[in-house]
């Protein structure tokens, strides 16, 4: 690292301004060299923009219907048409526009239940890491008995009872899955409190609001980030197990789940009405641990470190085969 | 109320402990878990500090050195006994009162890697005490006083806009008292501040830290498990040993003339980078370990391990007592 | 250590009380099954002297405190559905569940343990990769899609497995399988991950220099100290089977579990049935969260049960 | 010691995959139900799953023949009339239990009471709601008596099947079935089969086939999967798409009426022209043909099959006649107005697309159509609710006595759970067929109601569907119109 | 075995070890030689980074990943450990011919298994002893070490000791197979000063016992001063000064190693300030050309801007510094 060479202090931070931009930049080249994880936020990107610009990118309505082009294979069948794409289901509908529209439901989902259970898990997680006492035993004990709770068996009742509906299913996800954050974060919060440079803001007097704000929680974003990730992966095939068994998405709303459901009766004429939809909830889930795998690797420095070390030796490898050719040519020529 | 002075010498003590104890919870033992155990860190310790001086505090781990330390700047429960701050009782202050110490009162710590924010630039450390005590008011007022700081610890300005990982470990140590000092305090607790530092670094934080005490008369309390280096900063230095000070003296009386023989053993443990010297040295065995301080023994601390250890030691634990001018100890026997 | 069984045993309680409390409350509120037992054709009278029958006319603390007296008697009542004691179809089919739950997670374990170690003694290796991106493959499948690829390819299309329900040793295999490739996936990751932490210690370094053999440093030394997480995970894999997640496996297979028993008693409104099985799955969980706590102690000698 | 353990490791995986679907021998069928029965006692539950097994090991007092009509099967002859509330039975002789126990008068009037018994609570006791008592006149002879004149106690018997009277008081009798059947029970896997094996003792005609398994596969995805994969020689609800994909199929008219039950009473449905119009714009041929790929019969105006009682065959289907249709909404006034249409979905055969697509026509008529799904509780909810019923209302109507009276009074009589009219003539006619004895006044009375239900359009109707079974190759089996899977008709290569 | 009688037991030459991290080549090893004769103790003395521990993991085949061995060569008894053989014998000779203690009694031991297994897994393995048999001789060894009731001992879990009996048990360890060679790493630096006087008293008295051989790497001289024969001073990943422990100490030669002994603080004597070096060690991605002390140095020149390589000042004396080599040939 080159020191900037500026005689003050203001000159110095002037110049490091954009400093920000330069760590976007090496994340981006990072990126380039983990090709599993370029393909994950390829498709993460991808999937994100279908499923907001759904309605203009979907060639027909997912639900209209059309009753005389019943299971109308895939345009590669002789009997496949342009106008389907990727086929009809048993009502007639497009599954092209289908699958795309069920992307918006299983993002929602996923993202609605993070935010949901994350906001909830890290703030528990922060009161029982930095109130303490008797707030930190309450709340553990309180996640301590919810893990033990038979969770989705609960989770099918509860939506058996209420009504399956898009609402209840992030709501009963969510109430199933924010221990994870809490457990994390007041893990997390209780080690940052002991590391010393906690300590030094305490000694010079900051009070608790800027200790977490300042000092606790941009060390927790990583593995808070991390975490997220991965639980938005599992919700999303929760989300498709539970519409799969008739307790998530309700018709006639759109979900890749329901679609297998739906598609499952016919799969031995129609394969496409399982094949498709499965398909775009492993391709997605995929693509999300890939970016999460990726993103766990660049937060731990060590990992980071070995990634590193594989990379140059394989480079250097290469450097002296490179050399060892070069050589011989003057003795060839 | 604090008017009376230790040894005889009239001016008032800047810090005072009186007999401080720190027992902390431990858990529980036991098959039902009905016994409670509690750490017995510090038990009637005494000591203070004078403006403008050094006390030295050696001990081994585990000897609560750092708790006392901490216990002054009311960043742990004290059991009991008292401590005075400009002869005033600061024992359980309140966590605004604690804030307001903080400005006359600072801590510098062990490990310089650790000790710093990694997510935070030089200047915004160093700038955080004054931030939160509203001692600047924008970020150009902050880098004028960064600057002006950085440049007392010797560093370059411009290091303020870099992040912690550029430097090096005696650097770093330097930004720790850079921030230390921004408040102007009067008083420093330095938690081993050269323990994780190389040797050949180690005189460079230890002659700085003595330079700012001449410039601003600072008094410290420099914790140390390393008696070789407390000797170039300390006018006085006191000797803990599980949790209790067994001498406390001035420093050519330590190093000269110890009394405990605790002390005695500490001293000729420490080996001297010099064959010949080394090999002739007595050397005075110590064997053993310090106590468990879940259940330290009855009477004097170190009686698993003394040699002259004798049926009174077992029995009752030694008072600091007076053994010569500026120099007292906790021994039955010496 | 009696401290520590006292208190897990009271949370345990807890646990199971919390859970029933709230599938009686939630099912009592909303629900009303005497609509959906009886045949659409029933007449009024017929409804209200069925729910009669049911208990389900008075109010909702005495029923509740009917059934936590119950409860205490390990007896729930009859099934609406099937008309006999609702423990005694738990009885029938935990076991069924229990089973798959075993093969499926013992052969991802089987196969997860060696698998993880020898992508971790190469991190970034060919094999390493190959693991890895198997194991996140694996992670991204749906389980019911899963399982209906294995119908339709080994059942339908090789004809070599059968497609559905229990009976025969070759009957689970398809099942086991849906169920076990997750956890093989998770437990890969998790054995490499724990294993590369591991083998970076410094005692591994010190068995080398010790001059013991690679097998025994790695399966022996680095495994046991990596078994804590491992053995979490296994525990947490089986908890979360039987707390309902082998539902969607039991549903595609017809594999008649607990999971299956559920789903078909949710359908049915059968509270009395719904009770039995949450009340089983929470005492379950409480039982191997128990169990698991003492193979930690026993895996890892550092650990107080306080 | 390694190399043994590695070859009984291959042995036991070998053994594992012959063993498989070793079942498919001779003469030995497997047939997948969508349920497992609860239990085996053949009077307690109202379970197809329980009805499919129980029908071949018990006999009832009557049967009828696969096209419908009613035969002696038990009874030695159909029953008689002997006073207004009273028929006489007389059994057939020589006949014994699978145990031995004898089949008397004794047995049927012990299985008659036993069934009517209110402490026993039987869910079949709709069947039998008329029956008062029963006594024994002689060896083989016995009076049933009724609460009135009943004109349709032979179909009620139909129903009866005769359980032993000794072994059915045995606590393990709903796990040990024992009839007087083609087939004995054999043993029962809970949550896997069910066994059962020819009776060669029956008094009846010998059936072809020897053992029969029965498993319980509630998906129809993984049914179908079983009977391509060659494990289930018959499986039942056939998605009408695969009789194409399956080695065999057999189609039969079944007995349910998918139907839209319409307000009569309030909102724009009480306008009897609005509801011929809904009627005539809804194209059931189309449904049938489309929908059901031809396996459904457009319902003649009625919600009855040709092979119930009370059919009238002068009554046909309302014609899919949109131009008319659209007057019709626009000369009552109501054009472009909002009409609710609730349907459940998943509970019936294509239930949910058979709503959406009435709603299609519906919309085409003028009226904007709001389709609501309900989860099945709430739909009940919905349907049972009497206050304020909605405008129209989807249903699929089942009718196992094949006489008018059940569906009748359910859904045409005012006041039925179904029923969305208040109209007194329709009900008084439902009321007097109920107790008329003789037949003939009896049908002609139904000819009426129906014609009248029909010209006040109080329904749309629209199908009759078939019951559709996957047969493999080597099973044969015509089918019956009750739906009964009776093994003893069936066939195997 | 066959070994020749001039060879040393143990001889480092030109070892070059390098790190591939993140930031660049490491480059912890920059041709390091030095040598070990029967009997004698090395202190090898420098900083952290210096490359001190690198050297000797290298010996004992223990670089992994991201570190790799990339020059100069290792002979144990005069036969290379580098070699495609000697790769193989590395896995002999570690642990029965060579064994090592390392800095944090801690972490080296693994916490699951009991002292007495680790112990007894050495002595079963190189020896092929038998259970009865290992178990006798572990309770020799812990007996060896001043543990007291080393049957009790044999059944205790690390974390059931103090820092300093596990520190033994790690010596008692080394010593099992009555090893030809130990090498320490910092065995005393996580432990208290009183703890770290018994331990190097317990390793001076088994030195001399056992007549084994020891490399003592440690930061601090006064360890090296109590310990050692000879010492070799290593900086930014090279030996600069290698000798007869009594000559290198009384009249150090290399401007570093003056600079350190004079940095180390000493309880025998009072100075009011303490003496440091100025600047900071050489960053070991891109060392400085030529000598690496050479920035902080106050005696450099021109010539110092030049590689440099190993001066002999006397029979076992060498030094890498250009200044000394022109006082030499003075």
């Amino acid at each position: 690292m080159t020191p900037p060479r500026t005689d003050t202090l203001e000159q110095a931070l002037a110049e490091n301004r954009f400093e920000w931009w330069n760590s976007v930049c090496e994340l981006g080249r990072e990126l380039k060299r983990d090709k599993p994880g370029l393909i994950g936020v390829i498709l993460i990107t991808s999937l994100v923009l279908m499923a907001v610009f759904a309605p203009y990118i979907a060639p027909h309505d997912p639900a209209a219907q059309d009753l005389t082009a019943r299971l109308a294979p895939p345009v590669w069948y002789d009997k496949g048409t342009w106008d389907h794409m990727l086929g009809t289901d048993h009502l007639g509908r497009d599954v092209l526009s289908r699958s795309i529209h069920g992307a918006r439901v299983s993002l929602w989902v996923g993202a609605a239940v993070v935010l949901c259970a994350g906001g909830f898990g890290v703030v528990m997680g922060l009161m029982a890491g930095y109130l303490g006492g008797r707030t930190d035993a309450f709340i553990m004990r309180w996640i301590d008995t919810q893990v033990a709770f038979p969770g989705l068996l609960l989770a099918l009742i509860i939506l058996a009872v209420i009504g399956p509906s898009l609402t209840t299913v992030v709501v009963v996800l969510a109430l199933n899955g924010w221990m994870v954050y809490g457990r994390m974060t007041r893990s997390a919060v209780l080690s940052i409190r002991q590391s010393p440079y906690v300590e030094a803001a305490e000694v010079v007097g900051c009070r608790w609001p800027r200790i977490l704000f300042r000092h606790i929680l941009p060390n927790l974003t990583s593995p808070l980030l991390t975490l997220g990730i991965l639980e938005f992966a599992r919700i999303v095939l929760a989300e498709a197990a539970l519409s799969f068994l008739g307790l998530g998405i309700q018709p006639p709303a759109t979900s890749w789940g329901l679609d297998v459901a739906m598609g499952k009766n016919y799969m031995f004429m129609a394969w496409w009405l399982v094949t498709i939809p499965g398909c775009a909830i492993a391709v997605t889930v995929l693509a999300i641990n890939l970016v999460a795998s990726w993103l766990r690797l660049i937060s731990d420095p060590q990992e980071r470190e070995k990634q590193f070390a594989r990379h140059m030796a394989k480079g250097m490898r290469k450097n002296m085969q490179a050399e060892i050719d070069k050589e011989r040519q003057p003795e060839t020529s | 109320m604090t008017g009376q002075t230790l040894e005889g010498r009239s001016d008032l003590p800047l810090v005072d402990v009186r007999n401080l104890s720190v027992l902390f919870d431990a858990g529980r033992a036991g098959f039902w878990g009905r016994k409670r155990l509690t750490v017995h860190a510090v038990e009637n310790v005494s000591l203070d500090i004078r403006p403008g001086e050094t006390l030295g505090l050696v001990g081994e781990s585990g000897s609560g050195k750092s708790t006392t330390g901490r216990a002054i700047l009311g960043r742990v429960p004290v059991s009991k006994g008292h401590i005075y701050f400009q002869g005033k009782e600061i024992t359980h202050a309140g966590k605004n009162r604690v804030r307001e110490l903080s400005r006359d009162m600072q801590l510098v710590f062990q490990d310089p890697y650790a000790s710093l924010n990694p997510r935070m630039k030089i200047i915004d450390i160093v700038a955080e005490p004054l931030r939160v005590h509203g001692m600047v008011k924008d970020t150009k007022a902050a880098a004028k006083e960064v600057a002006r700081l950085l440049e007392l610890v010797g560093l370059p300005p411009d290091a303020g806009a870099r992040y912690p990982h550029a430097f090096s470990g005696g650097q770093r140590q330097r930004v720790g008292i850079a921030r230390a000092l921004a408040l102007k305090p009067r008083f420093i607790v330095a938690d081993e501040p050269v323990s994780a530092l190389d040797v050949s670094i180690r005189a460079q934080v230890v002659n700085l830290m003595q330079d700012l005490q001449a410039r601003f008369g600072l008094s410290y309390l420099f914790i140390a498990h390393d008696l070789a280096v407390v000797r170039h900063i300390s006018h006085r230095i006191a000797i803990m040993y599980a949790g209790n000070i067994v001498e406390l003296a001035e420093r050519h009386l330590i190093y000269d003339s110890p009394v405990h023989p605790y002390t005695r053993a500490l001293l000729s443990a420490v080996p001297v980078p010099d064959p010949p010297v080394q090999r002739a040295r007595k050397r005075i065995t110590c064997p053993g370990e310090p106590p468990n301080p879940l259940n330290p023994p009855s009477g004097c601390r170190f009686q698993s391990r003394c040699p002259y250890v004798t049926g009174t030691c077992r029995e009752k634990a030694p008072d600091l007592t007076r053994r010569r001018p500026g120099q007292m100890a906790a021994c039955w026997n010496c | 250590m009696g401290r520590f069984i006292y208190r897990r045993l009271i949370h345990g309680l807890i646990v199971i009380l919390g859970v029933t409390v709230i599938v009686f409350v939630v099912t009592r509120m909303v629900g009303d099954p005497v609509q959906v037992m009886l045949p659409l054709e029933s007449t009024p009278e017929q409804r209200a002297a069925f729910e009669k029958k049911l208990g389900l006319d008075r109010p909702i603390p005495i029923q509740f405190l009917e059934f936590m007296g119950n409860m205490a008697r390990l007896d729930f009542g009859d099934s609406l559905w099937q008309k006999r004691p609702a423990m005694d179809i738990v009885f029938e089919k935990l076991p069924m569940t229990i089973l798959l739950t075993a093969v499926g997670i013992g052969f991802a374990c089987v196969l997860a343990i060696p698998l993880g170690i020898i992508a971790a003694l190469r991190p970034g290796g060919a094999v390493d990769r190959v693991t890895v991106f198997g194991s996140l493959l694996g992670l991204s499948v749906p389980q019911f899609w899963l399982g209906l690829l294995f119908i339709v390819v080994f059942a339908v299309q090789f004809k070599i497995l059968p497609t559905s329900g229990a009976g025969t040793p070759s009957h689970i295999l398809l099942p086991a399988l849906t169920m076990g490739l997750p956890t093989l996936a998770r437990l890969v990751m998790l054995v490499r991950s724990s294993m590369i932490d591991e083998l970076n210690r410094q005692y591994v370094k010190t068995s080398f220099a010790k001059g013991l053999p690679f097998v025994r440093v790695v399966g022996l030394h680095a495994l046991r100290n990596a078994g804590l997480p491992i053995m979490t995970l296994v525990g947490w894999e089986v908890i979360r089977s039987l707390a309902g997640y082998s539902v969607v496996v039991e549903t595609v297979f017809a594999w008649p579990g607990i999971g299956l028993t559920a789903i078909q008693a949710i359908e049915r409104e059968d509270l009395i049935l719904i009770q039995a099985i949450v009340f089983t799955a929470a005492v379950c969980v409480v039982v191997i969260n128990i169990a698991m706590d003492f193979i930690y102690k026993l895996i890892d000698p550092r650990l107080k049960l306080t | 010691m390694k190399k043994k353990g590695c070859l009984f490791l291959a042995a036991v995986w070998m053994g594992i995959f012959l063993t498989g679907p070793g079942w498919a021998q001779t003469r030995q069928i497997t047939i997948a139900l969508g349920s497992e029965p609860t239990t085996l006692d053949p009077q307690i539950r109202e379970d197809g799953g329980e009805r499919a097994v129980n029908d071949n090991i018990y006999d009832t007092v009557l049967t009828r023949t696969p096209e419908g009509d009613l035969i002696p099967s038990l009874a030695a002859q159909m029953p008689e009339l002997v006073a207004p509330d009273t028929w006489e039975v007389t059994l057939r002789s020589g006949i014994t239990f699978h145990n031995g126990e004898p089949l008397n008068a004794d047995a049927v009037v012990y299985s008659i009471q036993r069934v009517i018994d209110p402490d026993f609570n039987s869910e079949q006791i709709s069947f039998f709601s008329t029956i008062k008592a029963a006594r024994t006149t002689g060896d083989l002879t016995l009076h049933v008596i009724t609460d009135g004149p009943d004109p349709i106690l032979p179909s009620r018997l139909y129903w009866l099947k005769v359980v032993p009277p000794v072994h059915s008081k045995d606590p393990g009798f709903a796990e040990n079935p024992v009839g007087t059947g083609p087939y004995r029970f054999v043993t029962w896997q809970r949550g896997q089969h069910i066994d059962l094996v020819r009776n060669d003792d029956y008094w009846g005609d010998a059936p072809q086939i020897m053992a029969v398994r029965y498993r319980f596969i509630e998906e129809p995805g993984t049914r179908l999967a079983g009977l391509m994969a060659g494990e289930f020689d018959l499986i039942t609800n056939l998605l009408p798409e695969f009789t194409s994909h399956v080695p065999k199929s057999v189609n039969v008219l079944g007995l349910e009426h998918p139907i839209v039950i319409l307000n009569a009473n309030s909102g724009i449905t009480k306008d009897p022209q609005v509801r011929q119009a809904l009627n005539l714009a809804v194209n059931k041929m189309a449904l049938a043909n489309g929908l059901f790929e031809g396996y459904a019969q457009v319902a003649q105006g009625q919600l009855l099959s040709p092979s119930f009682f009370g059919y009238n065959d002068q009554v046909k289907a309302y014609p899919y006649d949109p131009d008319r249709a659209k007057k019709l909404i626009e000369a009552a006034g109501v054009k472009g107005q909002t009409i609710e249409l609730i349907g459940t979905s998943g509970r019936w055969l294509k239930d949910r697309d058979l709503v959406e697509a009435v709603a299609g026509y519906w919309e085409q008529a003028g009226l904007k159509v709001n389709v609501r799904i309900f989860e099945f509780n709430e739909y009940l909810n919905r349907l049972f609710d009497r206050k304020t019923r909605a405008d129209a209302i989807f249903v699929v109507s089942s009718n196992e006595l094949l006489d008018a009276d059940k569906s009748f009074s359910a859904y045409y009589k005012s006041g039925g759970v179904g029923a969305s009219n208040t109209d007194a003539t329709l009900a008084s006619l439902i009321d007097a067929a109920r107790s008329e004895t003789d037949e003939q006044k009896r049908e002609s009375l139904y000819h009426q109601a129906v014609k009248r239900a029909y010209d006040q359009a109080y329904f749309v109707w629209l199908l009759n569907i078939e019951d559709i079974y996957g047969l493999s190759q080597r099973l044969d089996w015509p089918g019956r119109v009750d739906a009964r899977l009776l093994v003893q008709e069936m066939t195997c290569q | 075995m066959n070994t020749s009688p001039k060879a040393p037991l143990l001889e480092v030459r030109d070892l070059v070890v390098n790190f591939y991290t993140r930031g660049g080549v490491v480059q912890a090893s920059r041709g390091v030689s030095f040598q070990v004769d029967y009997g004698q103790t090395l202190g090898i003395v420098g900083e952290s980074g210096s490359g001190k521990s690198v050297a000797v993991q290298a010996v004992m085949g223990l670089i992994f990943n991201p570190g790799r061995i990339e020059g100069g060569d290792i002979f144990f008894k005069g036969r290379s450990l580098l070699d495609p053989a000697g790769k193989k014998r590395v896995r002999q000779v570690r642990g029965k011919e060579i064994a090592m203690i390392f800095q944090d009694p801690m972490t080296s031991l693994n916490p699951v298994f009991t002292i007495g297994t680790q112990i007894t897994e050495v002595l079963r393995h190189h020896l092929g002893m038998t259970k009865d048999q290992a178990r006798k001789r572990a309770m020799d060894l812990l007996d060896m070490v001043d543990i007291n009731a080393p049957e009790k001992r044999l059944k205790q879990y690390p974390h059931e000791m103090s820092g300093g009996m596990r520190q033994r048990v790690m010596i008692a360890m080394a010593l099992a197979c009555e090893p030809q060679l130990i090498i320490a790493d910092e065995p005393t630096t996580a432990l208290d000063v009183t703890i770290q006087a018994q331990i190097l008293e317990l390793l001076t008295d088994l030195q001399q016992r056992l007549n084994v051989s020891v490399i003592l790497i440690t930061h601090d001289l006064g360890v090296v001063a109590q310990l050692c024969h000879r010492v070799a001073v290593m900086y930014a990943g090279r030996v600069v000064e290698v000798g007869d422990a009594d000559q290198v100490f009384a009249a150090p030669v290399h401007p570093y190693t003056r600079g350190l002994i004079r940095a180390t603080p000493r309880l025998d004597m009072v100075t009011e300030r303490m003496v440091s070096i100025d600047g900071v060690p050489p960053d070991l991605i891109s060392p400085p050309k030529g000598c690496a002390f050479f920035p902080r140095c106050d005696q450099a020149g021109k010539a110092c801007l030049r590689m440099q390589a190993l001066i002999a000042l006397g029979d076992d004396r060498h030094v890498s510094c250009w200044c000394a080599a022109k006082e030499v040939t003075r």
